[in-house]
């Protein structure tokens, strides 16, 4: 694929994004509180220049190692998910009449979004998270108005974190498809390669050149080396193997560190758990009804006949990991993990999926 | 936007009361339209929206062919059920769907249908027994057998003796404590086995009721000869979107509002009994 | 009726006011007898549990005296721990101080305008019941309190209780776009703000002059708010570390709040000390000088004159703060940019200090010692309410008898009523609970 | 029939019964549905009326407020309490651990006319409490919403998520994983929307312990990351120390700090 790449020196990196934003508003890592965010962005020099990061379990810091690049961080606090699926929306509106119940839909107002510095693993998890909005008898019209106008330019990772996993999962360091426009950054510059159409054009507006075979090697290198990573995944698929293990002792270990705060589903990229609220006005004249992010954690995800199924944090945990690791084959067949690590850097108490995994299956990591 | 996203306006036609704390609604879709083109299947479910205040999910119990009125009936356990209880005729209230998978009906006919229902008042098999009976020609033995906890806790006592007197129908109670003028049987459901006609080889189970009831009847069925093809049970879960993205029905890999809430045995066997699941 | 009726008047529960009191009035051969404003808000004791906790956790503790003025305690407190730790947050941090307090006496002078005091001038029992006669007026008061609140959220992330502020300056530093939005809505409420002294100048206040001394802090700079020295209107100018030397509490029975007297010549030298008033008139009286002129020259327009003696002006003080918030809080907002030090590092070590700041109802005295841990060893916190309430009751004595005692009961209570009200006292701040050396009479 | 509403203070601050007063036109709109029969700071007073709804905000700390509450309870139909000090006892609760009657007896002059309970107790602990509002103070939004319920004749909804669940959806970056604070958000009742870590700060749990809180992960967890133990039992002995499982956290670390 590298074969119709071309490359655009740092400088050319202004091009990119005015092009970007004669038809976009744009979207793009920026520090922000303390992490990379992705925010709306008004030039390249807000990017992260020189920024890495160090994550471990329970713990993210941001570090100025002042090296000339933009992209040299691994992923942040949230991946593509907030742009697509809002944490909190209106649904619909009802209106009380005499003549009755008027209700309407509140679809999001049309905007047309770029981002830049999508990662691999947030383009795997952006796939499923469309098979599991867009398809089926009753696709998501509010997902549905937001994917529709999306653009997205890549970069593929050259410095996973410790708590990527991407490369067991499949899906990373590097991208192979879901993008417009995909770099892979240099010192000097970007390698860009085009995945649709639309990225195509944008490359023929910028001033390009052609890639160098020292260029060439160098991204290779680079590629390489980003998939050297040092969290694993259980050698053998997990489709049906941890409903298989519903009674382990294990899960009781876990719930007893487990704060079941609900940190892991709220920044994976693929949860797509919601719950629906009514806010009704206090005249009593209208409602909205509303949806917003709701975790497996919380008491009334399993609610039932006044009580939470499941009962105790054991088994919420328990859901969580099963769902995500096991169930999901049955869903998408595929796990529901990418492997972006941020389950375990932004768990207040440092839970490691891929550990409890490895322990559950009874191999080392 | 689709019925499934969007409620539509209903209004209360009628309201039965069928206990002190189970009420049917008779609704009409206010747009003739709508509800001209609205269809369903026994088993599925709609949305109930009560205005200003939230949705539940609730079974279709009226005739696929009543082309005049789509009915629920309700029992009152929580915060939405309480206020839907309150609504009277005239009144309007929200209404998407039909949701989920019915009954396989078509697939029983020319067979028995065995009904085995738990708990207090299984709307969902209602609908399967209305359907059966207003089509008796094209099914066989119809057996009802329904179980409860105690002899006080049977609802609709009336419509028990109704449905004996029809045709080629047996109807079965039982209750695990029956009380001294309990007049049926004393015991778990599975003791009304040995007094049904069962035919395991051409009938069609339906069941109903608190999951380790419908483990139970499964267990002792399959231990008759039925196959597990032939097993069909309805589940329950926490729902809130009924079209399969909210998350809150999984049950393993499966969404109870679409991929159910009707299964058949094989389907969730590896699944059932397990707690918290 | 009779001169030498003996009569018991008694509300037990004054309405209006911010936590519960109660007027007991004796009068006997056409004397006041005896009077005594009640405060039975429970003790809360807050000096004593502050003391053992940690100087990063008072301002979260203070705050929780008072729902209505919970700025007034962070700031007062904020300003005695930083001097014992030796920090000067800078510019960035005093403007925003200033900002965050215009929005606290926005809110709080506001409500009591408009929902406390104003039924009493124009003849309604609750501001619900005047709004649907007066609506422009009622709802414009509601926007100048929601303006008020809506700068305390903005920096203090909510209005009661902000969690926004921390020794050394505030935990963040707002956008440009909050800032610009609530310019803008300062901008917009400013004509409203003038327009509300204008209107209530001209209700017919009773007029009641009296002769009191005004205490309050006074800057050379400014009308103040965070700093200065404190001031009274006898000539006393002293540093805030010195009030301990002029003004003594006192436990009377009738009340868990303290009272406070000024003692003109210290407090060592004399036996008796005299009320005294602190609070938006005393302030005016002693700052009229430091206000902008646009302030003066729209209260020029009403003939209202301050220094004033009439105790009912105090509803008009309150209005030209606000005024004079507005403009302020204009005055920074039209400079501000973020800061990427919003607050100031700092280091525990031991020592005593003092804040004294202006709450909406008047000086707000703290005294700390800290261990060298940067715990608390000693807290002392003077509320307002306290201080004014010896001149509460002298006021009602002298306000009751101008009215004439010979009037009817209603009349009477009503009029009571209307004079405590007037003070906007705040019965919840009435935690005060003196450590030292304690007087009988 | 418009139900009758009251809002009755205690031992507190004002700030909870000031979410009705700070709620400007809505305040307006609000006595356009409901009778406010009493309500002290907005002009109303009768105390002793018979209600529908009571709210009740401040905790019981002296024999005369318990005698008073018992014939509000007698009088309302439903009761709420809220805010911290009604649910929870509140911020002055922390004399609960202390010999309160020494204090006083030791600073006022004339201790026997402060009457003091030995402990500043929640509502519930002293009569029969119908719904709860957690929060110190509660916004307008929760209590506006329970006034909605109640006039739709269906049960308030309470908040039963962490603080971490709106932190995440308000997208603040996490003070505790990006800074090490010692965030209680994830052991703490949701409603407040998150508003500490928001403006950069550590959640101190003034709307009190989420339902099955793990407390004693998260101290581990501060304990790891270098909070000395008696810090530890000050952030659960805080806002709402006299409920669990915050009570028993704190006196746990309390006792190792020895
Ligand atoms: C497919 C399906 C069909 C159903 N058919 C009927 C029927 O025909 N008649 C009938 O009376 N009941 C039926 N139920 C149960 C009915 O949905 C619940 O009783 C109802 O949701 C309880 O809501 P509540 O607000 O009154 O109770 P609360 O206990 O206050 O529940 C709060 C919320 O939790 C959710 N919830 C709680 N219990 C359930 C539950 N059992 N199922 C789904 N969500 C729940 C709902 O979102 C509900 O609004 C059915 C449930 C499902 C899943
Ligand atoms: S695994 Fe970690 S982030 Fe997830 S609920 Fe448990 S403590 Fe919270
Ligand atoms: S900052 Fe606090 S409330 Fe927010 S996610 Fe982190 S631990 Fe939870
Ligand atoms: S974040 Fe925590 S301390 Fe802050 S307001 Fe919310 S509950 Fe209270």
């Amino acid at each position: 694929m590298m074969s119709d790449s071309t490359f655009l020196p740092q400088s050319g990196l202004a091009q990119l994004l005015t092009e970007l934003a004669a038809g976009h508003r744009i979207i793009g890592p920026q520090v922000e509180q303390g992490a990379v965010q992705y925010r709306s962005l008004q030039g390249a020099a807000e990017l992260p220049w020189g920024v890495r990061v160090a994550q471990q379990p329970g713990s993210y810091r941001l570090q100025r190692q002042g090296s000339e690049r933009a992209f040299a961080w691994a992923n942040g606090p949230q991946a593509l998910k907030p742009l697509l699926f809002a944490p909190r929306e209106s649904l619909w509106q009802v209106v009380k009449t005499a003549a009755g119940l008027s209700f309407s839909e509140t679809l999001p107002p049309p905007e047309r979004l770029a981002v830049i510095g999508v990662r691999s693993c947030d383009l795997a998890a952006l796939a499923l998270q469309d098979r599991h909005f867009l398809q089926g008898a009753s696709p998501d019209a509010h997902y549905a108005r937001r994917r529709e106008q999306l653009f997205i330019v890549a970069v593929n990772c050259s410095h996973p974190a410790a708590t990527c996993f991407c490369a067991a999962s499949g899906d990373g360091p590097n991208a192979v498809s879901g993008f417009d426009l995909l770099l892979d950054e240099l010192d000097e510059g970007f390698l860009l390669t085009p995945g649709s159409e639309a990225g195509q054009q944008l490359l023929a507006a910028l001033s390009v050149s052609g890639v160098t075979p020292a260029q060439r090697q160098q991204v290779e290198a680079q590629r390489r080396a980003a998939a050297v990573q040092q969290r694993t995944l259980p050698s053998s698929s997990l489709a049906g193997r941890l409903l298989e293990l519903a009674s382990s002792p294990r899960w009781q270990q876990i719930a007893e560190r487990c704060l079941a705060c609900g940190n892991c589903t709220a920044v994976c990229p693929t949860c797509f758990c919601h719950s629906e609220q009514e806010v009704p006005q206090l005249d009593g004249e209208g409602s909205e009804h509303l949806r917003q992010w709701d975790s497996c954690f919380s008491a009334g995800h399993s609610l039932l006949h006044g009580t939470p199924l499941r009962a105790d944090t054991a088994q919420r945990y328990r859901q969580w990991l099963t769902h995500k690791f096991d169930s999901w084959h049955q869903q998408f067949g595929r796990s529901g993990c990418v492997g972006c690590g941020r389950c375990i850097a932004w768990c207040p108490v440092g839970i490691d999926v891929t550990e409890e995994l490895h322990a559950l299956c009874g191999d080392e990591a | 936007m689709s019925q499934f996203n969007l409620p539509h306006e209903a209004e209360v036609v009628e309201r039965i009361e069928e206990s002190p704390t189970i009420f049917t609604l008779r609704l009409r879709l206010a747009d003739p339209a709508v509800h001209a083109a609205y269809r369903f299947a026994p088993g599925q479910f709609n949305m109930l929206y009560l205005y200003g205040v939230g949705e539940v999910a609730i079974s279709i119990v009226s005739d696929p062919e009543d082309e005049q009125m789509i009915a629920h009936t309700i029992r009152q356990v929580g915060r939405v059920t309480n206020g839907l209880a309150r609504l009277q005729a005239g009144d309007r209230l929200g209404l998407r769907g039909p949701f989920g998978r019915g009954w396989p009906l078509a697939q029983a006919e020319g067979g028995d249908v065995v009904i085995a229902t738990g708990g207090l008042g299984c709307a969902p098999v209602v609908a399967a027994i209305n359907y059966v009976l207003r089509r008796r020609e094209r099914y066989g033995n119809l057996i009802i057998m329904q179980g409860v906890k105690h002899g006080d806790d049977l609802i609709w006592c009336d419509q028990y003796a109704q449905w004996a007197q029809m045709p080629d129908t047996q109807v079965l109670l039982a209750a695990s404590e029956g009380g001294a003028c309990w007049p049926y049987h004393v015991g778990h459901l599975p003791v009304l086995f040995e007094h049904a006609r069962l035919k395991p080889e051409s009938s069609t189970v339906m069941m109903c009721g608190p999951e380790g009831m419908m483990i139970a009847v499964c267990r002792e069925l399959l231990g008759r000869g039925f196959s597990g093809e032939s097993l069909y049970l309805s589940m329950e879960r926490n729902m809130h979107c009924g079209r399969g993205k909210c998350g809150h029905c999984q049950l393993g890999g499966k969404f109870v509002c679409q991929d159910g809430p009707i299964f058949s045995y094989p389907e969730i066997a590896p699944l059932l009994g397990v707690k918290g699941l | 009726m009779s001169e030498r009726r003996e009569v018991t008047i008694k509300v037990p529960l004054l309405t209006r006011v911010e936590g519960e009191g109660a007027l007991e009035l004796r009068i006997r051969e056409g004397a006041i007898a005896a009077l005594q404003l009640r405060i039975f808000e429970p003790p809360r004791l807050f000096e004593k549990f502050l003391e053992g906790r940690g100087h990063e956790e008072v301002l979260d503790i203070v705050a929780r005296i008072c729902g209505i003025c919970p700025v007034a305690y962070q700031m007062s407190a904020s300003h005695a721990i930083e001097s014992i730790l030796g920090v000067q947050p800078g510019p960035w941090v005093r403007e925003m101080r200033r900002l965050f307090y215009c929005g606290e006496w926005l809110e709080s002078h506001a409500l009591h305008i408009h929902l406390l005091a104003a039924p009493d001038f124009i003849g309604f029992k609750s501001a619900i019941e005047m709004a649907a006669h007066h609506p422009a007026e009622v709802k414009r008061g509601l926007r100048l309190q929601a303006l008020g609140n809506k700068i305390l959220r903005t920096l203090g992330g909510r209005s009661v209780h902000p969690v926004g502020v921390r020794i050394g300056g505030f935990t963040h530093a707002p956008s440009r776009e909050s800032m610009a939005e609530l310019l803008q809505e300062c901008r917009e409420a400013l004509p409203e703000a003038a327009a509300l002294v204008r209107w209530l100048a001209t209700l017919e206040l009773p007029d009641d002059e009296q002769r009191f001394v005004s205490v309050a802090l006074h800057h050379p700079d400014e009308y103040p708010l965070n700093e200065g020295r404190l001031r009274a209107s006898d000539g006393l100018d002293i540093g805030i570390e010195q009030f301990h030397d002029y003004f003594r509490e006192s436990h009377v029975a009738h009340s868990t709040a303290l009272h406070a007297h000024y003692f003109p010549g210290g407090w060592a030298e004399e036996k008796v000390g005299v009320p005294y008033l602190v609070g938006p008139l005393a302030r005016l009286n002693l700052n009229f000088a430091q206000l902008p002129q646009a302030v003066r020259d729209n209260l020029a327009t009403t003939g209202v004159r301050f220094p004033s003696r009439n105790m009912f002006h105090s509803v008009i003080a309150r209005a030209v703060e606000i005024h004079f918030a507005l403009l302020e809080a204009i005055r920074i907002l039209e400079n501000y940019a973020p800061s990427d030090t919003p607050a100031v590092g700092v280091t525990p070590r031991a020592g005593v200090g003092y804040g004294c700041t202006e709450a909406p109802r008047g000086i707000l005295w703290h005294r700390y010692e800290l261990d060298g841990a940067g715990k608390v060893v000693v807290a002392t916190i003077i509320p307002p309410t306290s201080q004014n309430q010896a001149r509460i009751e002298a006021d009602l004595k002298s306000s009751l008898e101008q009215l004439g005692l010979e009037r009817s009961d209603d009349e009477i209570r009503l009029h009571g009523e209307k004079v405590i009200r007037n003070y906007d006292p705040c019965i919840s701040c009435a935690t005060h609970f003196l450590r030292l050396k304690v007087e009988r009479d | 029939m418009k139900p009758r509403v009251a809002v009755h203070k205690f031992s507190s601050c004002d700030g909870c019964q000031l979410a009705f007063i700070n709620a400007g036109e809505a305040l307006l709109q609000l006595a356009t549905l409901v009778d406010i029969v009493h309500f002290a700071e907005a002009g109303y007073a009768d105390e002793e009326a018979v209600v529908d709804i009571a709210f009740v905000e401040g905790s019981i700390s002296t024999p005369q407020e318990l005698e008073r509450i018992r014939t509000i309870r007698a009088n309302s139909k439903t009761l709420i309490t809220i805010g911290a000090c009604a649910t929870s006892g509140g911020i002055q609760a922390l004399r609960n651990m202390h010999d309160t009657q020494q204090w006083v007896e030791g600073v006022y002059a004339q201790p026997e006319v402060i009457a003091l309970l030995a402990d500043s107790t929640p509502i519930s602990e002293r009569v029969k409490v119908d719904f709860e509002l957690w929060g110190c103070p509660v916004n307008a939004t929760q209590l506006f919403a329970v006034v909605r319920s109640l006039l739709s004749g269906v049960t308030p909804l309470l908040e039963q998520e962490t603080v971490c669940q709106e932190c995440k959806r308000a997208q603040t970056v996490c003070v505790m994983v990006s800074r090490g604070e010692p965030c209680l958000g994830p052991v703490t009742r949701g409603g407040c929307g998150a508003l500490c870590p928001a403006v950069g700060r550590d959640c101190y749990a003034c709307f009190g312990a989420a339902p099955q809180a793990n407390t004693a992960a998260l101290a581990e967890q501060f304990a790891a990351q270098g909070l000395a133990p008696e810090a530890i039992a000050r952030r659960f002995l805080f806002i709402n120390s006299h409920s669990e499982p915050f009570h028993s956290e704190g006196k746990k670390w309390q006792g190792e700090g020895k």
